[in-house]
């Protein structure tokens, strides 16, 4: 093993401030790069040392790699953290930090390449017995040979056009009748859109949840699965809010699962942390999807129900230390949920609101964990992913963990911007939601209806137009003069003005 | 001070006073006592009777003012009843004549859907805003004529830049 | 059972704010009292409902008993929170409340009687067996008693003036012959003294730790205990850090020290929430030595590794509900640290150092919990206890806990006031402490001797004359009118002369 | 900028210059290049050499300024090297002549234990503030001769005000 004396952290935001918490609590060196529009980030303020990597896009800055190991290299770090997003799941940036003796805190660039191309990982996973939607291994030249494969996989079934996309030439079918039916009419579907006709089957999976299992895997042989994460409210494709367990999981699917995402990433030599997705029907069969090869955003969760550090296990995974007992047989303590804080307006269909946090104060107090990369004063800059913050609870059960959330949204303030605030108030007051009855599409659905419309969108409640008519009168009253001073509120209407002016934030 | 509140598509008659201190606020003819604080810049804790409320209220225009509460905003127009009365009179009230839409952050304009002369209804994409990596409609807040475009395609703007005018 | 609609908290700062956040879970509305000095407090932004109750000094606002009821009356509340201090153990509020009509969220008058007064306790407590202190029931007249007792309950002794105080006439003895000699000392010091020379003996206990039981009673008899905190780091009595649990403190040993507890709590009747102290010394015998009857300040360390809610444990008893099955038999998961932040100059003897906290970002992350009374912008008064925040940790073992606490108190900004910060850096960097090798006494010798003086207190880093000197740079170019608009930090220096002339405040 | 650093007890010849927006610092004839930052009012992001400093500066007096530093603060002193020099041969570095004793917070005087023309020393107890339910003894920060006393027992105190004169 080697013991690492410093650590580069190729990324920004919140992520890099968690894990420069994790390199504090092992007592080794964290160093950050920042773009220019993060030179004032809480990350580079977190951070024991920090330099400038570039301009503030991304591709001219935290996605150079080769400054990145450069800079790895000058100022002797003994490994990079490419955390989530940006260089994390590039196996030529895991492969470049090999080759310049760097090491890089993640898989191997063969098992990143490996998970990273969807039809080789398909193929990998069956080869494995890994469960994955199954389908027609080619087109079906008539409505015969997709009969027979129908009976082979079990309706429902989806006809899908070869050379297809975007729904184009896609029949549901849930009989032979209707596949017959499908077959016939998907086929011309798909000539006309596609100017090929040719069509494959595939495993209809009816209302999906998305469930994603945690794996760990050292180097020398040992992986673990650390149990579920329920993933399925997504506003297009994008995860909103995640759980760990899953009130649809039993020990027994959770104890599958963790064999088949294990399975997954002995097939391909895996180590450190990473995830196995999977569909999950109605019915308790699951499919692999695919797999991240990286440390994921909703962690926390997973954190949270068993008290393991996943950002302190990738160092040590790195480090070469083997992964101890305490990672055997995890099971859940309690409930946890994540919501991802963005800077977006969803009364705006979730337009980003950029612009600079005048007033930050987070929730705290018994269960409730935040992993911020803001605080009073930052400016939310248009260049990067709008989630600014993430709100984690904890509570003995789902019920306890959702009072704690409705506590935290609560007492969170957040001023100088519009967040997804609304949104998360909206799910709370939600029936389904509280029921853990959903699937992927549920939020798209229910958002698409309106029914997830924030509550009272247009009407105004009292209290703000007594503010606004106090604001006013102040306002009036100052500019006759008339206002003495220390009255009324000279500090917020002049304090106005000034921050227009100056770069200077509203608070820590 | 006598003042008309449009709001949330409803306006109500409000009086603000000031007796050593307290705040007197009478909202369509409901009296409130409020105390209130100034957190420093933007935000103000306020007592009204017993109740404690946090709000941030940031000045939006001349006598429109955003005001943040549990984690929501709200905008709320204050005018002199006379300006009011005025302008119901010429069936203007909550509109204002011509609006001007703005875009509400930085970005690339990557389509513009309306030409001037085009009648646009609540909520129709006018203009596609790119930013953060997501595309953005600029939808209309209220319907009318479209009088003028400040923006073609391909331009980069800067939030609070006029993108139309609607008359 | 009776279920509350609102309740009216009769305390101030953290712990108010702690009761608000109970309450809103169990979607309660929460009504507090504030002082002039309190009324921009952060109890009162979060509470539903905020009364004044009168000016700064508690005995004029916050200690007013009769005002509290009849506000709780006046307001529709259902039950007072005391919190802890103020009035939280007055016998007679408890007995006002009831006789008002208003639930007392805590025991009855009687128990708190019971237990309030030191010989009735300790009486009731010899008589319910619940070991204390032994010591001789009166004076002894000559040397021979005085052995005579010596030896029913063995050596070390104390020798102690009946009339004595102040360590007069005092005497420790380990054998006969020591005995002989500090008796005929102890009793010509005590007449010299006190003048009155009669002497009694008590059990000498060597190097005490202060273990204290966390124990909950509800109104149908069941009384249980939730473990013990290690509270023996005190200063000048003033706890300073509290964990849970105690590395000396074995299950077996948990298990007796509980049921003294619970037999203590009997004994009185005891309901709600309530703590036994005692003192433990190095053979493992403890004794009793009082009975808080409220919530403890360090509370949140026994929640933190029972993952249970005291807070709301509390209000369910008090609306007449049975203590469920989760608190039976609770072992203690991981290990917690408390540190008491307070507004106090280590390096000027722990001199109060109230003011305006111009800038406040409390530690995030994993394993962090902040139970705090401020934000950025919050008036420290010189009316009230000094502690302005409380930081928690939590950690799979104490080591992990410790790390943790280091890591936090690293993240930590607090600026415009003086801290106790310091003393917790010098704790982290002292042997002792990290290997949980401490008494009642410890705390207070090691600072007595220097050795735990904040590192470095004299020698001054070179960043402190880096950043003055830039600072004074741009005050001197600024006056000279030679820096031009937006360079440098303008906002730094005008902001301080604003600040100065108005009330609002640096942050969130 | 030439100036003299007196802090902790010792004093250094300390170089300030800006170069493009980027400060040069020398201390001891070390130089270090400084990027910073103001996150509003008091406190200051400092980048020195690769090294993430966060400081809060407040002035505290003439060219006097108080560091906040992880959880610490520091007080550094600021001369020109002309002033120090003149000070050094009246050997008076470091002591500005008369020194006032203030009350670093509000609060009652309970006890006074020295009066004008006592001898004292640095750390003795002079007098007894009450604070927050606490006694607390101010003590002279330096050795010398009372010469002034600005406060009596009983008397109520602002934070700032002056308590005793050393000279």
């Amino acid at each position: 093993m080697i013991p690492f004396r410093k650590v580069l952290i190729a990324n920004r935001g919140e992520i890099a401030v968690r894990i420069l918490r994790a390199l504090r609590e092992k007592n080794i060196r964290g160093a950050v790069v920042y773009s220019d529009a993060d030179r004032e980030s809480l990350a580079v303020l977190a951070a024991d040392e920090a330099y400038r990597i570039g301009p503030a896009p991304s591709r001219e800055s935290y996605l150079k790699a080769e400054e990145l190991v450069d800079l790895a290299v000058r100022i002797g770090a003994d490994a990079i953290h490419p955390g989530y997003g940006f260089l994390s799941e590039r196996a030529e940036f895991s492969r470049l930090c090999r080759d310049r003796g760097v090491v890089f805190i993640g898989p191997s660039p063969e098992a990143i390449g490996a998970m990273g191309g969807k039809v080789e990982a398909r193929n990998r996973m069956i080869a494995a017995g890994v469960p994955v939607v199954p389908g027609s291994p080619g087109a079906l030249p008539d409505v015969e040979s997709a009969r027979t494969f129908a009976a082979t996989i079990g309706y429902p079934v989806i006809i899908k056009a070869s050379s297809g996309g975007g729904g184009k030439g896609m029949r549901v079918a849930r009989n032979d009748a209707e596949l017959a039916e499908g077959y016939r009419l998907a086929r011309a579907e798909a000539g006309a859109s596609f100017g090929d006709d040719a069509v494959f089957l595939e495993k209809y999976v009816e209302r999906p949840r998305h469930i994603e299992i945690q794996i760990l895997g050292d180097h020398h042989g040992k992986v673990v699965s650390l149990g579920e994460r329920e993933c399925s409210l997504q506003r297009r494709h994008q995860k909103v809010v995640e759980e760990a367990p899953s009130t649809v999981v039993t020990p027994e699917l959770r104890r599958r699962m963790g064999e088949a995402a294990v399975a997954a990433a002995k097939a391909v030599g895996y180590t450190n942390a990473g995830t196995c997705e999977f569909l999950l029907d109605a019915t308790g069969n699951f499919y692999f999807l695919e797999m991240n090869t990286r440390l994921q955003v909703e962690h926390p969760v997973t954190e949270m129900v068993t008290g393991l550090d996943l950002v302190i296990a990738q160092l040590e995974i790195a480090q070469g230390q083997p992964l101890g007992p305490e990672f055997d047989d995890v099971v859940p303590n309690g409930h946890a949920i994540e919501v991802r804080l963005y800077a977006e307006d969803p009364f705006r269909r979730f337009a980003p609101s950029p612009g600079k946090i005048q007033r930050l104060r987070l929730p705290q107090g018994p269960g409730v964990r935040n992993d911020s990369g803001v605080f009073g004063g930052s400016e939310i800059s248009i260049h990067y992913d709008p989630m600014i913050s993430k709100l984690i609870v904890w509570g003995r059960d789902r019920a306890e963990s959702l009072r704690r959330l409705g506590r935290a949204i609560e007492e969170l303030r957040i001023v100088g911007i519009r967040t997804n605030v609304p949104l998360f108030q909206a799910l709370l007051a939600n029936a389904d939601f509280l029921a853990a009855q959903f699937d992927i599409h549920w939020l798209d659905r229910k958002l698409e209806s309106g029914e997830l419309a924030p509550q009272g969108g247009d009407e105004i409640p009292e209290i703000a137009v007594i503010a606004a008519a106090i604001a006013h009168y102040e306002r009036s009253q100052r500019q006759a003069g008339e206002l003495p001073q220390g009255e009324g509120h000279p500090s917020g209407w002049r304090a106005l003005a000034r921050r227009d002016a100056r770069r200077g934030g509203g608070g820590c | 001070m006598q003042l008309v509140s449009r709001a949330g598509g409803k306006s109500e008659r409000v009086t603000v006073d000031r007796q050593h201190g307290i705040y007197v606020v009478e909202i369509g003819g409901v009296r409130h006592e409020v105390d209130t604080r100034a957190l420093g810049p933007w935000v103000m804790s306020l007592l009204v009777g017993g109740e404690s409320h946090e709000v941030a209220v940031v000045r939006a225009g001349e006598g429109v003012y955003s005001v943040d509460w549990r984690g929501r905003s709200f905008e709320v127009e204050l005018v002199d009843p006379l300006t009011h009365l005025a302008e119901i009179s010429r069936g203007a009230a909550g509109k204002q004549g011509k609006k001007i839409v703005k875009a509400y952050m930085p970005g690339r304009v990557v389509d513009v859907r309306v030409k001037t002369g085009d009648r646009v209804e609540v909520g129709q994409a006018m203009v596609v805003l790119e930013a953060m990596k997501m595309q953005n409609e600029i939808q209309a807040e209220r319907s009318g004529i479209v009088s003028r475009l400040f923006v073609s395609a391909g331009e980069a703007v800067e939030g609070g830049d006029p993108l139309v005018e609607i008359d």
